[in-house]
């Protein structure tokens, strides 16, 4: 196992000053998810602002790789369009269940092409697609809760 | 007979390392599949290669076996899957048999019948139906027998007919608009049968009821496809497939799996767990607590691929042409009486018979000492057994690597027992 | 070190085949096997001569092969019995695993609580109390709180002190008249505490409760005798004391498996059969419905012949010694506190501990990138978690072929840890 | 595996002829005995005079070895003293449990020492020992029933 590649200068950087932490307001969605089997935790709140993710905010327990996944996606999809949010989250699940496979693209990745490597770890893949997975539990949750079309 | 089906058996039987087995001085001829198969080498050596170079735990860690393990376990679940046409991996539960596997489902209804706000297809009261057949195994009577005592609801049957068919003229009457669940074999393990499926299915949908089969004689013979079948759950076990023993499984569609209780419960089934209270993972999790069959898993993986490679189809070709041949070789011998399906249409190579009275047991101890092992008594069938008047029968049963010379000597060491016994 | 204990270590190693594994290009150190053990090749050489050899369903048959596999079995569970000292050996129920085992004792309240004439021990109803402790395993305790769910009894639990010890003295208030049951871990898996059984076995008697113990740690590292530890029942598991996945055990009183009713019903199990009722044999056989695991027993006979051979005190007195170095060592790391007892008194070879806030995922992944197997999670002991404040930690676990060089290959690896997340 | 060792002469005679079959009154005791592994059935009574064995009679259903240990036991212990059927009794039982290794006493066993051969096949044993349990449960029953040293 080579650790550099899981654990690339960028991921230690994201996981050790994580980017958006914290819980705010306002937000229309909120999600809470587990990993039952290591009981990493994270709550997740997405503000919605007409087609734009306004905001995501969080709050999480977990190991380096949880922890930096969560940070990268809210330097990538924290301000853009609700729709380039969904592709990015698409794109990035996808490498993730690539099986070391996938090459990521940095155009549209940036930092988060440092979990290319996580790829190979399946017991890992949870851990990153965890906060994601809270995102787009979230964004269920707060189109739910906003009538549809309006925003105001 | 050989020559029609494309199954290549010498070759076959090269792969099974007993077959080679003297039983004194007698070559064994092994014609007790229908109670367990033999595992051809290539399962034998995927469990070793696995322990000595895998061997961990699985879900719950980060290190390099662990992983390897936890692949091993869900590619065999996803394998499984495939071989029966589950549309998902999730849809199927590692059990440790059938027989666990039944109970699991029947044991959804008892909880859920105690559980408030639980699922209404799973709850049972008096008034409410269960439905069986008169040629089920044990495993596939008692565990509703127990439920139907435990609930209050009314266990009701479809009979056989002389010629050891179900009575499909029954069905109409038995299932009816209180059956909330029909469980039903698929291939009868003491008469060979193997039984039409649509019409019970069909009549089930039309009064609501959820329906599942037996299909622990039947994934191991002839090609299964559970989307096809158009049934609720399955169950089948490892040991009658080429398998390891200690691994059976259950089929369900996703959906219900999500509406049932959970059975046993325990370490890796579980979302969140405090001294007072605790929410359960999805399944196939939900119902797999504790420690699984992890290595027995991967030789069942074996046994699929094994399978896979043999074709289903030349399979079943070559078990119907072996019927065929059991039963015209069997009717030959004096005083022999088949007991189930006397032509080889819509049934497998298992054949039950009485010979002339001599008891079961005496006809099996004089076959063993010419090296042939069936099976005798009541094959865990006692009702099949008082239907046709006979506390217990000598069966035959085929498989993959059984010839035709191991039937002609059957057939021979018959006629000793006869004279033994005359 | 190794020294002092009569084992010699490294011809123990010699005969797990999994121990030259390589990690990339580190030697496997496995520091997993509270998890699950390896398997020495006796083990896997006893499966693997017994499926190319007599392999077959067991109880049912004449045949030379089934009558081979019926004493293989039978055998295995006389072997088991007198290895933990158990009076007969129809007083074990070979299972999956010991959850299980557990599973079977729960449900037999469960099904005894809806059986008019059922044995009063067994019955459970509002106001009746089930007593286990804070430091379960989930598999002694989830079973607990879903039969309270689905009776109406009250759960209790005996918490642990600061140093990860059961808090004697609540037991006297925990434990009172309206205990039906209690059960409790004998060696508890995330601390590695060996508890003390006698004074809880001793309230249970006074109020007249059954006593039973989680024995998973316990039977494959510390000599256990059912009939000293006086209790009720235990329940262990193959996959942990060196034999195969697929089989644990309950042990119970022959006199109480006569009480309980039924868990899992099929083929097997039964006394008589017709359509309508069903009576069951006795125990052993009413609690092991279906085809058991067969070559899985074996296994497990040759595990136990594997430990006999070592002896039970001599492997205590390894782990005694390793648990010394281990927690001597560790606590030379900086940043690292131990979860559990910190002195080798009353412990096992079995060590969690934080290590300076870094999440066990990443210590586990760091770890094993030099080739060193632990286990990081909640080790299905979530409450353990909460008591003592983490959501996970790292556990390290030693067996009878475990070395000091491996462990100080673990705690190089940890500085190595530190510098990575400082 | 020697058919003959198992099927001897004397088997065959018991199991084509058995002597005292039937159900006869009066009796004290009757028990029923089955085989859950085989289905095989037996139902005895015993009739106790003094402190002898004055009838024993069955009916049963069974494999040869079932039918004839049935007759053979009543050959040998119908008409002796209590005492003398149960030692026989203990006998046939510890040989039939000896793995192959007890030699039969023809002088105390009689045709029974055909049976010596059985020892050595498991599964047949429980056939063997069938009637013999039905003895010894259906004299416990006769002696329940009749009031302790009373006969008359
Ligand atoms: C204390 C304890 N109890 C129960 C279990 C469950 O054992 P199994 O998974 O074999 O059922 C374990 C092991 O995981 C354990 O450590
Ligand atoms: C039709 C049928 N159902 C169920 C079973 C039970 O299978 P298992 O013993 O593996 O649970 C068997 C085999 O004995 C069978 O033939």
């Amino acid at each position: 196992m080579n650790l550099d590649e899981l654990y690339q200068e960028v991921i230690l950087d994201h996981y050790k000053r994580p980017r958006g932490a914290g819980l705010r307001d306002p937000y229309e969605g909120e999600s809470h998810q587990v990993n039952p089997t290591c009981g990493d935790e994270i709550t997740l709140r997405v503000h919605v602002d007409g087609d734009k993710v306004a905001d995501i905010s969080y709050e999480n327990v977990g190991c380096s790789i949880s922890k930096a996944s969560a940070s990268v996606m809210y330097e990538l999809i924290n301000g853009v369009s609700v729709e380039e949010a969904l592709a990015k989250t698409a794109e990035f699940t996808a490498l993730m269940n690539s099986k070391g496979q996938g090459k990521a693209d940095e155009e549209s990745l940036e930092d988060a092409i440092a979990f290319e490597g996580v790829s190979k770890y399946p017991m890992r893949v949870k851990c990153a697609l965890l906060g994601w997975m809270a995102f787009k539990d979230a964004l269920v949750r707060a189109e739910a809760a906003t009538p549809a079309g309006g925003n105001d | 007979m050989e020559a029609v089906s494309k199954l290549d058996v010498e070759a076959v039987r090269a792969d099974f390392p007993i077959l080679r087995r003297m039983i004194g001085d007698k070559p064994l001829a092994y014609l007790d599949s229908a109670a367990t198969s033999q595992r051809p080498v290539q399962v034998t050596e995927a469990m070793r290669r696995f322990t000595e170079h895998s061997n961990a735990n699985i879900s719950r860690s980060v290190h390099t076996l662990g992983a390897e393990a936890t692949e091993a376990y869900e590619g065999a679940r996803a394998k499984v899957a495939d071989f029966i046409g589950a549309r998902s991996a999730d849809e199927v539960v590692f059990t440790k048999n059938s027989t666990e596997a039944i109970n699991l489902v029947a044991y959804a209804f008892q909880n859920a019948s105690v559980k408030p706000g639980a699922d209404p297809r799973f709850v049972l009261r008096p008034g409410d139906e269960v439905v069986v057949t008169e040629m089920e195994h044990h495993a596939n009577l008692i565990p509703w027998q127990q439920l139907c005592e435990r609930t209050g609801a009314k266990l009701r049957w479809i009979g056989i007919t002389d010629v050891g068919r179900l009575d499909l003229e029954q069905v109409d009457e038995v299932i009816n608009e209180h059956t909330k669940v029909v469980s039903f074999v698929h291939v009868a393990n003491l008469l060979g049968t193997v039984n039409p499926t649509s019409q019970i299915v069909a009549r089930a949908r039309e009064v609501g009821a959820l329906v599942g089969l037996d299909s622990s004689q039947a994934v191991p013979h002839i090609p299964v496809d559970v989307t096809e079948l158009g049934v609720d759950f399955i169950a089948f076990t490892g040991h009658k497939m080429l398998g390891p023993t200690g691994i059976g499984a259950l089929w369900a569609k996703a959906e219900l799996l999500d509406a049932m209780p959970p059975f046993q419960t325990g370490g890796s089934m579980i979302e969140t767990v405090s001294m007072e209270r605790t929410t359960f993972a999805k399944a196939p999790a939900k119902f797999e607590a504790g420690t699984p069959p992890i290595a027995e898993a991967v030789g069942l993986a074996a046994a699929v691929d094994y399978l896979d490679k043999l074709g289903m189809e030349n399979v079943r070709a070559h078990e119907k042409e072996l019927a065929g041949y059991m039963l015209r070789r069997l009717e030959t011998v004096d005083g022999l009486t088949v007991i189930g399906p006397r032509v080889p249409i819509g049934r497998g190579a298992t054949v039950s018979f009485d010979l002339a009275d001599v008891h079961p047991h005496d006809v099996g101890q004089v076959l063993d000492a010419d090296g042939i092992a069936v099976r005798v008594g009541h094959h865990c069938a006692k009702p099949t057994c008082v239907r046709f008047g006979v506390t217990a029968t000598t069966r035959a049963s085929g498989y993959v690597y059984t010839t035709t010379d191991e039937i002609d000597r059957l057939v021979a060491a018959l006629e000793k027992v006869r004279k033994v016994f005359a």
